[in-house]
């Protein structure tokens, strides 16, 4: 985890619409989750109601990120 | 306290009974309050043939766990199981199994509950309906 | 809607499989909120060996039916199962299964805590318990 | 039922207080649920939280009996 690269996830709906699962960015340009929505998205704008997760917990879209985290984008969840 | 992801049919009751035999709360709970979520044949109007369960691997398991810790914080419960289905299941095929053990039965239904209203709310899975001539995806947890 | 007095062991989970199996709610029920409740080897401190649920034929019946079709009333749900142990019985024993089918959870959950409350409060059991040198009366419902 | 008897039944402790499990009574001097009691115990007295059915209803203690019907007195229920 010691290198300069953020790795995105997007799942579900939100992954049909960005039209990716995963892509990655590095640390120089993306410090916060919107940031790295903007950068894997090439600035679309994010449904409401999106979620988002940075190392498998629940953030919000300011939340700072660093070299080696995984944020993930999705919809509002629907298990059960 | 357990916490099991499957990507084939699972029979829920018969996985209670298997954890019970083997689990070290024999002779000490009285109640056992258990949720099973099933595939239905129909939603918002529509038939569904075929549920596909997308999900989070690694988070759901986080998240699972928690909301599996938080139960035990919360209530004196003796045990709990949750077994949750991934990938694409077929009508009454279960997707969720929720089993929560205690001595008395007041905190068995408290904790299961908490426990299916948090995983709906919390877990990272998706439901993708395919109908007759279309997919789409769940939006909304009814 | 079932409701049965067993006076011999009986599994629930078996029960409730062979009772969904022949059911007509196949493919319409997204619920199943289950409660079991099984004899535990001490009570009030003390060891239990043996417990003796005496009843009151006729009456036993006549309440089950009553608080299972006030469920029903109150509540949409597909279908509801009552079976109920008397007799003599011993420690991890079920005593009782309610079982609620429903299309969404909310009403499973809400029916199935419903018939265990009114259950308890109304259906005419009693429990004997033998403790190693002795047998009292259960006196309260805990 | 259209015999002048009425059926009297002790339940679990309380059947075991009076001593008995089943009585009868006639229509004559009994006219209701406290009354039978009082015919089958020979004026033991209630003990609190008894509870009472006729003909497999719960009622009070001055319900009203008539030939045929079955009266019941037992403890608070304890099954489930």
């Amino acid at each position: 985890m010691s290198n300069a690269v953020i790795t995105i996830k997007f799942f579900a709906s939100l992954r049909e619409h960005v039209g990716q699962g995963d892509a990655e960015t590095s640390e120089s340009d993306t410090k916060t989750v919107i940031e790295a929505w903007n950068k894997a998205t090439n600035n679309m704008a994010m449904p409401e109601n999106t979620l988002m997760a940075v190392n498998m917990d629940y953030v919000e879209a300011t939340h700072p990120i660093k070299a080696g985290d995984e944020v993930a984008f999705f919809p509002p969840v629907t298990g059960g | 306290m357990l916490i099991e992801i499957k990507d084939a049919p699972f029979e829920p009751y018969q996985r209670l009974l298997e954890y019970q035999a083997a689990a070290d709360f024999s002779g000490k709970y009285g109640a056992t309050a258990v949720f099973v979520g099933s595939m239905r044949e129909f939603n918002q109007g529509d038939d569904v043939t075929v549920m596909t369960l997308e999900h989070y691997p690694g988070m759901t398991e986080k998240y699972l766990q928690k909301i599996s810790q938080e139960a035990a914080d919360k209530w004196d419960i003796l045990d709990s199981l949750i077994v949750h289905r991934v990938g694409e299941m077929l009508p009454n095929d279960p997707i969720v199994l929720v089993a929560v053990w205690s001595a008395h039965r007041a905190e068995a239904f408290d904790a299961s509950r908490y426990l299916m209203e948090e995983l709906k709310s919390r877990a990272p899975f998706w439901k993708k309906e395919s109908l007759k001539e279309d997919t789409r995806w769940v939006e909304k947890n009814t």
